[in-house]
């Protein structure tokens, strides 16, 4: 029974924290997401450098072949900072590549995602907002020896931004005949683009796909349940990084409640201030538990996975976003103002509800695999 | 108990039913800016507008019943407002007319019913919080001019508005804090005044700081009596205390949240039908009519003469978790496509929802924080002692 | 419009509650309810000389022919003091005598409700606890000019007391063919009883029937439409006693609150004390609005009340439980024990919850009645 | 991270398995007294009645691992408490295995061990409320003996108890109140002693006072040293801070729940098929699963030789809200029968969910109110000021 970090990941802890607290301040946060591109590429590629874009990439692929328990660390520190960039959706797209890619697949897409050259996203979603294989129609038609795909992928996470979309499609009528494309953006008739984001740290986007044709050694050995391990990796993520924001929220209130003074004395003292932040605190050590648990489980083949990380996103998705709201009150009249980091979190907490399954999804997916 | 109305009243509702059954049938489309000011100069020619004042300054001269039959019927409608000067109507002509001499009523009254310009009110500053006694705004007299020197926040509409209400303090060495202040009109193009409109976290501005620097006040431009300027203020506070209006606000939200759901498909179902989302938004409706059904208790005691106190909170209690709970409600409901803002066709309605979704603060912190509201009941009315 | 009540009925109230105060503190009500009935059949004899009991029935049969909402009155003050009587049942009887009995009927049962001397209840529920016409099985059948009852009823308040049970049996095979038979206690094949209860306020028992002759001078004419409206009937008085037994539960606490000292203050001074409470007055204020309007629209016949019972007991069911739980945890160490009086306001909490429909249940009717 | 098992672990796992397997497939109408009197002679054994005691003294000598892997298996598959002196076994061995001579030893230990006799502790007074060491109880020597005087409260079945550990005060004028208190084994027959039980709201009794009236008891009946008594509690309560056998008695009565809310019809349905019903139970099962990984998170830190501190607050306040909210849960699932009691065939499972729904004050309150952990979390981990 170990339920702790190595000395080499609270290591690898301490590193990231140095380099984002010294390049990613939240004031350079809101300056890096005011371009166009809404993420910094140079800071993006010395992190590759550091080896942390492809810390879960084969070696043979020039990553660095750790589990995603390792990982965890690098995004409980993302999501600290309210980090902008592709970095979960490069991480997904390199894990479908890596489990139902082919050697020469993975020799041909892995090497540039690792190092940072290709952003990758994976795009299952489309207009009907629906997780669940009926939710995929985009079809592949056979022609000549090549896939046709000819319709949209929407809220596709850095869509703006990908050079290379896994793109979830149906390859047959069976209800679960779904599988895999890598789809490259310049492609023709490939479009992509960012949409009007809330939170601009986290851009979402629609993947137009008009008439591409994709050939064979473009589509992956992926089925239903294939594409549903994937999902469960983007919510156990999704989920991880929360835990990082959840902290940092707290952390910003809990110092804002020690510092703002009000009939002579700091309302950090009221039990209507402290105890909602005790709370938050319990929320997050829980959920901290439950997707850290999920996450081993991931790495380990272990059969509880996917159990294991759907109640770790039913919890953060029903929590967080209240105690985004919460951070804000208990900020009183400041709280609400562009200037003031609270409303960030707010904000992070909205656009992570629905990633990769809201509580809703998770909940009825628990009952799916056999629980309550 | 009778929750009746007498035939007058019934017949007044039905003169109001019948005004918005034949100017309210117009094409959505072609609501722009022409339709609203027809609109305007129509219930302006009705007298709705400023109802409840006083007819020989141009007001309808409405009751308090009436006023509630008028405000729910175009609540029930989704009609625009009565009106366009909005603190104007909600705060600085109840004041000019229980504090103002005439020819103050003839030069701002008209105006305000007519909606001409936009006015605003200067009362909160920085440190004084829900303490607004407290104010610090310095005010010296030279001449026949005020001179004044502070700050403001929290000032609404300050940035598109023509003229102010202010608050200074003319006297420091004063007793009790209430004392020494004084209210006056302010031009806002005055030399001195500067607005710095408060990016709110939508990325828009709502309120203001505003900041005073030397800047020259007529003494004619006094309303009330030097000193007497907390006397207006609390009128003005008071005429606020009815929920009634909110109450028909959230109503007609909340339509529009239901149709939002009956409309949203998720997963192959409409979102109204998935039970937590239905739950939730029963539970949202039967706490907006028991805020309809408070109203008409604290109505009763307002008709029967006797002040309103602090039960006002429960409502104020009910309408801020209800603002958090809706705009959450709408985010669930709309799911993956919750976030996308005004811009683009993926965003539901235009992003109105998401907008929705970041501005309760605006409304719920505005009227004291729920925290502050649990202490009033919770020491006004069930006396327990203060912290 | 007038949401408030008469000069004439805060005169009652007062008198009501100057009645209870002397006959039936909580010490009172404690030593009343260790005995046998339950209830203090003196003191409910003194009340139905006061005109209390009869308050709602007709004048012509010994009642006064007030409305409810003057009866609303009555109730709040028996919440207040938790009041151990038949009164609610006996009113349900009658009202259902009232409204679906001949004039013959009405003279032969009115007048001993009325004056206290026949304890009434309304007898609905079979063991499949289901408030539907189809939770109604208990069949009527025919048999020379009489109708025969076998089956069992269940959770029938007051029914070891009861000397008539208003029935609900089946009169045909259309799902709602749901009619009324009057039954006395002491005809052959009628026993009654009261079970182990909660709260010891509150009786609930069960009637058996074993081949109980009705004559049809006993049946009355109601369709599953006036069974419901006497369930919904019963729904608001029950709300309408809750609101006063909230009330004083929030006293109670507030009182303590007050006067428990702890770390040098009284607790009501700390917000973790002084929020729930205040808390507790917005629900009470508000559920007491809804109740109010609910029994102004039953007196009136408005079609409004259905669906107004609906969201005053929906809102009630919810929240008084989690009220009286609140009540006794602000007690601290004391407020679970026998000897305080916050208890005994739990366990009406739970009592109430159930009672002609939990908020499930009027969830659900608010639904069928065309609402949300 | 690893949360599988050592060889030696799952070994050990097995063992516990194979013996649950033997000895736990009695039919559940042989489960009377004697087949519980059977199954403690057969854990006795085993040495896993005071499992976590060193073996020299008759304990188990167990790892800590393998008393959570002990509790767990026994906890899923519903077996009967290991031993039956239930404060020897949490409370009173562990204090004199530290602080006992080896007289006290040999006298007390096996007895706890066997189940012989119940002990109760002596440790709350009516005034000292959380702060325990504020305890006034008084004691002077006289000779060969202590003479105590004082009231006891809140103690757990000093009415079955033929011990008692007892704090009393040898001296008053300290510094420290932590300071000269001293621990006492007291028999609670002597003279001058009376048990009044404390009647809870179920009407039953848990809890009694105790009076001490001019009680004797012997010098050579004190656990450590004169004025050395805190030390002794203290390390009695922090015996107490593992969480893991809390987590496995909720999953269990989390499955109980389960298996009601699945055979109960309620109109029609079965109570677990109701949305709101099913949501609930899967919001509670989700907090009990992270009391679970919260539980071997702490672990962890154990197994790693630190303290754990404020941190058990975590679970203290899932448990206390999940303890409220199962009881609430099997009150709806059961309907109009929920709250019918014990002794009639209504009564669902003869009324053990209406005595749980009553039952929670005692665990929620005895381990410090919800509002106290707040407390302690916001001011020790997130450094708040007192209020």
């Amino acid at each position: 029974m170990n339920f702790g970090f190595t000395e080499e990941q609270e290591l690898l802890r301490a590193e990231v924290r140095k380099f984002l607290d010294q390049n990613a301040s939240l004031e350079e946060v809101r300056k890096i997401v005011e371009s166009d591109e809404g993420f910094d590429r140079h800071l993006w590629n010395r992190m590759a450098e550091l080896g942390w874009i492809g810390l879960t990439m084969p070696e043979a692929q020039g990553g660095m072949g750790l589990g995603f328990e390792t990982f965890l660390v690098v995004l409980e520190e993302t999501g600290r900072s309210l980090f902008p960039s592709p970095l979960i959706s490069t991480l997904l797209a390199a894990r479908a590549i890596e489990r139902f890619g082919s050697e020469a697949q993975q020799a041909r897409w892995l090497p540039g995602l690792a190092n940072g050259e290709t952003i990758g996203t994976l795009a299952v979603l489309e207009e009907s907002d629906d997780w669940s294989s009926s939710g995929v129609r985009l079809e592949g038609k056979r022609d000549g020896g090549e896939t046709i795909l000819s319709g949209a992928k929407h809220f596709v996470p850095d869509a703006g931004n990908a050079g290379l979309f896994v793109v979830a499609y149906r390859s047959g009528a069976d209800p679960e005949a779904v599988s895999l494309a890598v789809v490259e953006e310049g492609a023709d008739g490939v479009a992509a683009g960012h949409l009007p984001a809330m939170d601009l740290t986290k851009r979402l986007g629609k993947l137009d796909l008009d008439d591409v044709r994709v050939a064979d050694d473009a589509l992956l050995a992926a089925d239903w349940a294939g594409v549903q391990s994937l999902i469960d990796l983007g919510a156990a993520l999704v989920t991880a990084e929360t835990v990082g924001a959840a902290e940092r929220a707290l952390e910003i209130t809990t110092e804002f409640a020690k510092q703002r003074i009000q009939f002579d004395s700091p309302i950090g003292r009221y039990q209507g201030v402290k105890h909602p932040l005790a709370e938050m605190f319990v929320d997050i050590e829980s959920y901290k538990s439950l997707v850290y648990y999920a996450i081993w489980a991931i790495d380990a083949g272990d059969d509880v996975a996917p159990l294991a990380v759907s109640r770790a996103k039913a919890y953060v998705s029903e929590t967080f976003p209240m105690a985004g709201i919460s951070g804000v009150q208990l900020h009183g009249g400041v709280g609400f103002t562009w200037e003031y980091d609270i409303q960030l979190f707010l904000k992070r907490g909205k656009w992570m509800r629905p990633m990769f399954g809201d509580a809703d999804y998770h909940y009825d997916r628990i009952a799916d695999l056999g629980g309550l | 108990m009778d929750f009746n109305l007498t035939p007058e009243e019934a017949a007044f509702r039905d003169e109001v039913r019948a005004f918005l059954d034949e100017n309210l049938d117009a094409a959505e489309s072609e609501r722009d800016m022409n339709w609203f000011g027809g609109w305007l100069k129509k219930v302006r020619e009705k007298r709705w507008v400023g109802f409840s004042w006083p007819k020989e300054v141009g007001g309808g001269g409405g009751t308090v019943m009436q006023q509630v039959i008028l405000k729910e019927e175009m609540a029930k409608r989704k009609a625009p407002p009565l009106g366009s000067c909005y603190m104007g109507l909600a705060w600085v002509g109840p004041s000019i007319i229980q504090y103002g001499n005439e020819e103050q009523k003839q030069k701002y009254i008209p105006d305000i019913l007519d909606g001409t310009y936009q006015w605003c009110t200067g009362y909160s500053e920085p440190d004084s919080g829900s303490d607004l006694a407290s104010l610090k705004c310095r005010c010296e007299r030279d001449g026949d001019e005020y001179v004044v020197n502070g700050q403001k926040i929290w000032t609404s509409i300050a940035m598109i508005s023509k003229m102010m209400i202010l608050l200074v303090r003319t006297q420091t060495d004063v007793d009790v804090k209430h004392d020494g202040i004084t209210c006056l009109l302010v031009e806002m193009d005055s030399p001195g005044i500067e607005v710095r409109p408060i990016k709110n976290m939508s990325g828009g501005a709502m309120f203001a700081e505003v900041f005073l620097t030397d800047v020259r006040v007529p003494v004619e431009n006094r309303l009330g009596a030097e000193g007497g300027g907390w006397k207006v203020t609390v009128s003005a506070l008071a005429n606020e205390r009815s929920s009634i209006a909110e109450v028909y606000g959230l109503t007609r939200k909340m339509e529009e949240l239901k149709d939002l759901a009956r409309d949203t498909e998720r997963a192959g179902q409409r979102a109204i039908d998935i039970p937590s989302i239905r739950r939730r938004l029963q539970r949202a409706e039967i706490r907006i009519e028991s805020m309809r059904l408070n109203g008409q208790r604290f109505l009763t005691k307002q008709l029967k003469g006797e002040p309103l106190g602090s039960e006002t909170s429960i409502n104020k209690l009910h309408r801020a978790s209800l603002e958090v709970e809706m705009g959450e409600l709408a985010m669930e409901i709309t799911g993956s496509a919750s976030t996308l803002m005004q811009g683009c066709d993926e965003a539901p309605e235009d992003g109105r929802w998401a907008k929705f979704a970041l501005g309760w603060p605006e409304v719920v912190i505005g009227g004291g924080t729920p925290n502050i509201q649990k202490n009033i009941i919770s020491e006004r009315i069930l006396g327990l002692p203060k912290d």
